[in-house]
């Protein structure tokens, strides 16, 4: 399952949307992408591009940041999501990691899981096997269980938040930048759980990263934001080999990787539009 | 037409008895349209302005009211008359706080167009330590007199000359703050209970006054010897502590009940004919009563003004002739249908106060009735005329007045 | 394009740094300050400036004493009563214990000893924070009311406790007292709103208001940055004590002349001010206006519909006064929990734009 | 014992009985504090609001009845019946819950994720509604609530002391029911909080609303439950309260009373509010007794505020409140 | 090497003597051993970075090194004197400023009000002047203003100058949170994680601002980074901490092949 044009799998549909926050601010210009089931796709795109307002307004969330859709549509399994408030679409098995953590500073680590497990209904068994996956998934977090999430690393944070989402056994997960602030080895292991569930549990993922590198590693299919417009997409191993793509999301010039000391200047800017 | 701005308030803390007298204030004057056509053929207004009892709307209710020829102001809070006593001053127009406000101004020299006949504090204060004078054979030497006060100025008023008159008498004054709103009293309570004092005496106002009767009760002190100035004497405030209350003493402007012909005239022009001010049920009561009596004491002083003046159409320094000139005689009060309603007084430019004549009346549970069980009697003016002077005198110091009867 | 401010190109920083950069700003500045003083006093009666114009400045002065405390340097206060009470009694004391004493000066210094005041009781907030410290600047309320209630020396002995404003002239005029025109009062409280609303605006876009922000925003950063924490809340306290004793001062002097303090400086008090600035716009000098005039005149113009034209009774009024500025203020916040001062920036946003939507 | 001493003790015995007075109000600040981070400046008049409308009930006042005599000029106040205690409480609970969801409706659901200074302006514009809106509803007249709670002096405590002590120790039977109720609703509150997952979904949402919304803890039926709590809560303490003084706008003042309270046994925490109560009952009636007379007394508002005060020195987030959480 | 002596690196640098060394460090909360007897030095004009799995103890030893948290053992020694202990607004007058792993900006201030505070340090005028703004008042604002556009100029954020930061997007609060510690022109920089969430690009040009301000200014950096990739390319010198304890410390190259730090860290051999 790699074709996201692939429509009768489609399970959630953005629909040329445009954001305004604030009644002024024009974040989002027209964007349209597709998460066929059981695929992973990338949100890509430099600062400001635009990611997590998209993520917010699949979510939901847009609302409490006094942002709007003002135009377009998002379609999950071709239900408008806007008639979902966000726990009914959390519910209907979309979930989202926030950017920046957002634990719950005052819960334990394992309450801040645990609340992950608020919208389930089957039972508290299984819902302690799922803390024991997460607990694999994560031992560090497993030591700082009775920790009260405001005061553990940044890192572990990160994870809790993971982990929270994946305790709600959802469908399709939105990630926000799941790579942030974490070890290499452990990001490595977060894309090795993405891949694992959704090989294994055909959950879809939307997924938000500056990680490009990683990004579409795993990802099925990729598409390129700047300024509030999709510029670029299509299947995450055309996108590797597209130049520009090498060039500002790879770091790779035809001689390959180069160092960051040698970046002399830093002024060069292309876009793809602006 | 005469216009008798009122200042009420149907609202905020106080809002309980503000109703009724606003309501007695307003239907009194209404009976006399209605009935007698006016006052001296000219209809009377109310003007009812909502101050919810604070200063800063009192202002705002003084300013919009004034410029309609308010004649007189009943400004109904201790905290407006203050605001009120030199704007009025310097507009020319007679306020009357009647039974509260700023005791001293019952010297008219300083305070000419302040009147607080036919008592104040100070006499209530001396009331009712003659009261309990009466009780004791006229001596009080080695008795405990509590009293429980509203924390503010209004419930300070009375400390002073209960000093005086503790002095005079021999008794033990104990002093008993209690801090606004007054929903919570077990330490004063408690300290009585322990000091047992034979009376206590009570300046409160507002669900203060509720929760006293309650608490003494509680503490089963003997109603009989606990006595409140005229504002804790309401039907109000003896309700809600039911049976506990029976016996509970308060001091009295004016005559409790509906048993006065004058009330048949307010049912009949009044209530019956749908122009009643408030819901009907308040009528009779002490509040009710006593919004009725000052608006009576407003008209007599009207007419008295028309009848110095020669007109009917009179201004608020007529008004003030009128007022200063007003005499309340037994005969008075029963062609107006109010037989014995207050007690008998005259105003003079000296004396604004009045003989400071009071009475106490008792409740009685069972019955739900307050009823006088002294006549209108004198207070100590000998105590009270000395620190009169002296207060106003420091007044007419700080403020560059020429104490003077014109 | 009604509000724009294409072509208004600075060429120094001190120019782009003045109060109002933007030149439509400016002139409607000069315009407004030019009505207040040229025109309004010329129309001014009892009404206007007793019921309606002194209770507006002088609570706007006391709104920008706590909205610097409480919108710029982020510490809730609820003891602005108390400390309005602290510059009514000095300005009492001072006023009969040195009758010659310039007035102005007078003001002045109630507003210092206030600040003295407000720094005691603000060394709490070191430690304590948020609503714990609001509800601890209580504290500062009901302790001062006390005292002034309590300790005759305050009162100057007087019987029941209540103050009275002797007769103060300014350049041969009342402006305390019955005999003080309108016009006088006004035009003596104008005077301090101009000035401390100019005060206040140099402090808060400077160093000081900048350290102030930080601490509002994120203190530990703010420390970490070299913001002494102690010195700048100190600081805060005491120009917001300030502004409000100066408020205080004028309030009982000019304002109503007589006060007692349980009933003008209670704890309503610190809850109206704290209203108008969260109505206003936190953090905003301009909304410190604006919600004082939406405390003081939206009451007075209700009341002014519906007793005086449309003849409701006045206790059916009064309670659809309430319900009426109860429900605006909660109307306000969802739209715009920033306060009218947001709101009239977005709409001049929006005007800039006009008549594109975005 | 010694005299002072009786007096002494009979101070603290009341004391404790006016803190857990105070703390039947604080309690309903502490829930919604926990559970939203909304501190709730109309706690006061909601208790005010829910004792006039038991009353209303029971004594079958016809609600608005002043408003609908002055439009249609009729002359309506009562409909005659009398509704059992029991039931009117019921009824009242109806309509502290029907507000609880209205509150949600109109106001919460709009200022998700705000600042609490935010939502605790908008609780303001609440209580002023409210204030009106109750006052147009039931009459600003006092009432009397009896719904059958014993009041007065504690006989067989006076008399066994007297007997123990040749000092008999008056305690009100008011309090002591107050205090039995305040301890079942503490306990009962505590256990939701702590060990069911709705309330750890109500720790949530005070710590992060947007983080809860994103779990899916749905963020309205938190609210409606909690401020149904809250009405419940502040029912008890105006039927406590509007016993011991009528019902009256005063009611809604004791939310200054426990405010200290709530600073001493911290925002967060149930049983922080009790003992919160329990102290600054004690201290400021002991504060009262003791040095009270010295000062001139009514000392009582002030010294609560400050005795919360000097606690929240050493501990700044209350005696049993949440630790303030301070990173970077 | 002893610390003493100053050297030249290969592109041209001068590393001078230590400015700040750790002796011993231990910090504990609770239960919790954040930090476990670490001691390590930084010298004038490096580039130092700090690397370590999650949780580690990095973070808690920069909130160490400018007084946030104060270690139960250990000493700190700042230009060869030993630190008695200090609030963090002293030590922020010694010149040493730091950004934040999660962004610690003024949400309600526009990007050139948080660069301004960032050089509160370096402003003197008091009160009574900024009430009436004149005079000195007027004057060091405009030249502290001047200071703060250049970084401005030099961070490329002048389109957001007078934007509230709250609104930005996380990239670009990480530049201007960068900005206000540069304001502060300090001797020391400690920045945690300054290229979390950013893509090669963006890291490119955020390294780029390390360097030349390290090169420009001779400002040593402390450094916490996550990607290999920048701190191998451009750090001086590496320490290595695992759960609190330090690991290894040295050159990017002799980390990088150090085993216990491949066990804990790199997983794999890093090119
Ligand atoms: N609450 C808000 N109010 C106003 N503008 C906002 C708000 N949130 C985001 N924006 C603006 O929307 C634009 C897109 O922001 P967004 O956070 O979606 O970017 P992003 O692609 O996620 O960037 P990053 O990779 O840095 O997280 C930015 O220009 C930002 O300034
Ligand atoms: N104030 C504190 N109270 C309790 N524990 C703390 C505190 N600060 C840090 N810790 C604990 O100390 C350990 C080290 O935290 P630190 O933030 O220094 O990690 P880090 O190395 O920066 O990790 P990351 O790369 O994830 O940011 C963590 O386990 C954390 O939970
Ligand atoms: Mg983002
Ligand atoms: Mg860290």
């Amino acid at each position: 399952m790699l074709d996201a044009t692939d429509a009768q799998d489609t399970l959630l549909e953005v629909k040329n949307i445009e954001v305004i926050y604030n009644h002024v601010i024009l974040v989002l210009k027209g964007v349209s992408l597709t998460v066929p089931k059981g695929g992973i796709i990338a949100l890509l795109g430099g600062n400001g591009a635009g990611k997590t307002t998209t993520l917010k307004a699949i979510s939901n969330l847009l609302h409490s940041e006094r942002g709007e859709v003002t135009k377009g549509s998002i379609l999950y399994r071709n239900r408008p999501v806007a008639d979902l408030n966000p726990s009914e679409l959390v519910k209907t098995g979309v979930i989202q990691v926030m950017e920046g953590r957002h634990c719950f500073e005052h819960l334990t680590i394992e309450e801040n899981l645990l609340t992950g497990a608020y919208t389930r209904r089957d039972g508290a068994a299984r819902v302690q096997e799922d803390l024991d996956m997460v607990y694999t998934y994560f031992p560090r977090l497993k030591e700082r269980r009775r920790s009260q999430a405001g005061y553990t690393s940044g890192g572990e944070q990160q994870m809790c938040a993971i982990g929270r989402a994946l305790m709600s056994r959802p469908e399709t997960i939105l990630l926000d930048e799941p790579s942030m602030g974490l070890a290499p080895q452990l990001v490595e292991e977060i894309f090795q759980i993405v891949r694992d569930l959704n090989e294994k549990e055909g959950v879809s993922f939307l997924l938000a990263e500056q990680n490009t590198n990683v990004a579409l590693k795993y990802a099925h299919y990729g598409y390129i934001l700047e300024s509030g417009r999709v510029v670029m997409d299509g299947p995450a191993a055309d996108l590797r080999e597209n130049p520009d793509v090498k060039e500002f999301y790879l770091g790779m010039s035809e001689e390959g990787r180069k160092s960051f000391r040698d970046v002399r200047s830093y002024r060069r800017r292309k876009r793809w539009l602006s | 037409d005469l216009v008798f701005p009122s200042l009420s308030y149907r609202t905020g803390p106080y809002a309980a008895n503000g109703i009724p007298f606003a309501d007695g204030y307003a239907d009194y004057f209404t009976l006399v349209n209605e009935r007698d056509g006016g006052i001296g053929g000219v209809p009377a207004r109310v003007l009812e302005c909502e101050t919810g009892y604070n200063t800063e709307k009192g202002v705002e209710c003084y300013e919009s009211t004034k410029g309609e020829g308010a004649l007189v102001y009943q400004p109904l809070s201790t905290g407006i008359t203050y605001q009120l006593i030199p704007k009025a001053s310097a507009d020319g127009i007679p306020i009357h706080s009647m039974g509260y406000g700023r005791t001293s101004a019952a010297n008219g020299k300083v305070f000419p167009w302040v009147f607080n006949y036919p008592a104040n504090y100070w006499n209530g204060a001396s009331h009712a330590v003659n009261h309990v004078l009466d009780l004791n054979g006229g001596d009080l030497s080695g008795k405990k007199i509590a009293l429980v006060y509203h924390n503010s100025a209004y419930g300070k008023e009375p400390i002073r000359t209960l000093e005086e008159l503790s002095a005079k008498h021999g008794f033990e004054l104990s002093l008993l703050p209690v801090d606004h709103p007054g929903q919570e009293q077990k330490s004063q309570w408690l300290q009585i209970r322990r000091e047992k004092p034979d009376y206590v005496f009570m300046w409160g106002w507002g669900v203060m006054n509720q929760v006293a009767i309650q608490e003494a009760a509680n503490i089963r002190f003997p109603m009989e010897n606990f006595v409140g100035i005229w504002w804790s004497g309401s039907e109000n405030d003896v309700i809600p502590a039911g049976d506990g209350a029976n016996g509970y003493k308060a001091l009295a402007l004016h005559n409790t009940g509906s048993d006065f012909p004058v009330f048949d005239d307010i049912q009949k022009y009044v209530v019956d004919a749908g122009k009643a001010a408030g819901a009907g049920d308040q009528i009779g009561t002490v509040l009710y009563n006593r919004g009725l009596y000052a608006a009576m004491l407003a008209v007599e002083a009207a007419k008295k003004a028309q009848e110095i003046h020669g007109t009917a159409d009179i201004t608020p320094a007529m008004m003030r002739d009128g007022m200063e000139a007003l005499e309340i005689s037994e005969e008075s009060q029963a062609a107006l249908g109010m037989p014995n309603f207050g007690p008998t007084f005259t105003v003079s430019c000296e004396n604004h106060g009045g003989p400071g004549l009071g009475a106490v009346q008792q409740w009685d549970a069972a019955a739900q009735t307050w009823s006088l069980i002294t006549d209108f009697g004198p207070s100590d003016m000998e105590v009270i005329g000395a620190l009169i002077e002296e207060d106003s005198a420091a007044y007419a110091a700080e403020n560059g007045i020429e104490p003077a009867c014109s | 394009m009604f509000y724009r401010e294409a072509g208004d190109f600075k060429t120094s920083y001190a120019a782009d740094q003045q109060t109002f950069p933007i030149a439509f700003d400016r002139y409607r500045y000069w315009a407004v300050l030019a009505i207040a003083i040229g025109v309004v006093p010329f129309f001014i009666n009892d009404y206007w400036a007793n019921a309606v114009l002194l209770p507006f400045l002088i609570y706007a002065i006391a709104a920008i004493g706590l909205n610097i405390l409480t919108g710029y340097c982020g510490q809730v206060s609820l003891g602005t009563g108390g400390f309005m009470a602290v510059g009514a009694y000095a300005s009492y004391k001072l006023m009969t214990a040195f009758p010659d004493l310039n007035f102005v000066l007078v003001v002045l210094l109630s507003g210092g000893v206030t600040a003295a005041v407000g720094m005691i009781f603000g060394l709490p907030s070191l430690r304590i924070k948020g609503f714990y410290l609001a509800v601890a600047t209580l504290a500062a309320q009901f302790f001062l009311v006390w005292l002034f209630n309590k300790v005759p020396w305050f009162y100057n002995y007087s019987a029941s406790g209540q103050i009275n404003a002797p007769e103060r002239t300014i350049f041969g005029h009342a402006v305390t007292g019955a005999a003080a025109s309108p016009t006088a009062k006004y035009l003596f409280c104008l005077f301090f709103v101009i000035l401390l609303a100019v005060v206040a605006r140099n402090l808060t876009r400077g160093r000081i208001g900048r350290s102030w922000m930080s601490i509002r925003d994120m203190d530990i950063a703010a420390e970490i940055i070299g913001v002494n924490p102690l010195r700048t809340k100190l600081s805060a306290f005491a120009i917001s004590s300030f502004f409000v004793g100066v408020a205080g001062a004028l309030f009982f002097s000019v304002y109503l002349g007589a006060v007692e303090v349980t009933e003008a400086f209670g704890i309503q008090k610190s809850f109206l001010v704290l209203f108008m600035i969260i109505i206003g716009g936190l953090g905003s000098i301009f909304g410190s206006f604006a919600g004082a005039a939406f405390m003081v005149l939206l009451p007075v113009l209700l009341k002014n519909v519906m007793v005086g034209s449309l003849g409701w009774p006045t206790d059916i009024a009064a309670h659809f006064e309430f319900i009426i500025v109860g429900a605006l203020i909660m109307f306000f916040l969802i739209v715009e929990p920033h306060g009218l001062a947001q709101l009239w920036r977005i709409l001049k946003e929006k005007l800039r734009l006009w008549p594109f939507p975005h | 014992m010694p005299e002072q001493l009786l007096f002494a003790t009979e101070v603290i015995l009341n004391g404790l009985m006016a803190g857990v007075l105070y703390a039947l109000v604080a309690l309903g600040f502490v829930l919604i504090f926990k559970a939203s981070g909304v501190f709730n400046y109309a706690q006061g008049v909601m208790a005010l609001f829910a004792a006039m409308t038991l009353v209303g009930i029971q004594t079958g006042q016809v609600p608005f009845a002043h408003l609908i005599n002055t439009i249609l000029g009729t002359e309506i106040h009562h409909f005659g019946w009398h509704v059992p205690a029991l039931l009117s409480i019921l009824l009242t609970l109806g309509v502290m819950i029907l507000f609880a969801i209205l509150v949600e409706r109109v106001l919460l659901k709009h200022l998700v994720n705000q600042e609490p200074i935010i939502l605790f302006m908008a609780t303001i514009g609440l209580a002023y509604f409210m204030e009106g809106f109750g006052d147009l509803m039931w009459g600003s007249d006092i009432k009397k609530l009896d719904v059958g709670l014993p009041q007065g002096i504690s006989e067989t405590i006076d008399t066994t002391t007297y007997e123990w002590f040749g000092y008999g120790f008056f305690i009100d039977r008011l309090d002591i029911a107050a205090t039995i109720v305040a301890v079942i609703l503490v306990i009962s509150l505590t256990l939701f909080s702590q060990y069911t997952k709705t309330g750890r979904a109500l720790r949530a949402v005070a710590d992060d609303h947007q983080a809860a919304l994103s779990v899916g803890i749905s963020l309205r039926r938190i609210w409606v439950i909690v401020w149904s709590i809250a009405g419940f809560v502040a029912l008890v303490a105006g039927i406590m309260w509007g016993a011991k003084s009528g019902v009256q706008f005063s009611l809604s003042l004791i939310a200054l009373k426990a405010l200290p309270v709530l600073m001493l046994g911290g925002f967060t925490s149930i049983p922080g509010a009790i003992v919160g109560g329990l102290i600054i009952g004690v201290g400021e009636k002991l504060f009262e007794f003791a040095i009270g007379p010295m000062v001139g007394g009514a000392t009582e508002n002030w010294f609560a505020y400050v005795l919360a005060l000097i606690f929240l020195v050493f501990r700044p987030q209350g005696l049993f409140g949440e630790k303030i959480i301070e990173r970077v | 090497m002893s610390a003493a002596e100053s050297y030249v690196t290969a592109d041209g640098r001068t590393i001078g003597a230590t400015v700040m060394e750790m002796r011993n460090i231990t910090l504990r909360f609770g239960g919790v051993v954040a930090i476990k007897d670490i001691s390590f030095d930084i010298r004038e004009g490096e580039i130092r970075a700090i690397i370590g799995p999650n949780g580690a103890g990095k973070s808690s030893m920069l909130n160490v090194i400018n007084g946030f948290y104060h270690p139960q053992e250990g000493e700190i020694w700042f230009k060869g004197e030993k630190r008695a202990p200090m609030r963090p607004h002293e030590i922020a007058h010694q010149g040493i400023a730091r950004t934040f792993q999660n962004i610690a900006l003024f949400k309600g201030m526009s990007t050139l009000d948080n660069i301004m505070t960032g050089r509160f340090t370096h402003m003197k005028s008091n009160l009574l002047m900024q009430a009436f703004w004149k005079g000195p008042a007027e004057r060091e604002e405009v030249e502290n203003r001047e200071i703060a556009e250049k970084i401005i100029d030099f961070l490329e954020i002048q389109h957001i100058r007078k934007t509230p930061v709250g609104r930005l997007p996380y990239g670009l609060q990480k530049r201007v949170e960068l900005g206000r510690a540069l304001a502060a022109e300090p001797r020391l920089l400690l920045l945690d994680e300054p290229m979390a969430g950013m893509n090669v690009e963006e890291k490119e040009d955020m390294s780029r601002f390390i360097l030349d301000v390290n090169d420009e200014f001779g400002t040593t950096i402390a450094l916490i980074e996550h990607d290999m990739g920048v701190v191998m390319d451009i750090s001086d010198r590496v320490v290595v901490m695992d759960y609190g304890r330090k690991i290894g410390d040295g050159t990017p190259d002799e980390v990088r092949n150090n085993q216990d730090v491949i066990d804990a860290y790199l997983g794999v051999p890093h090119d």
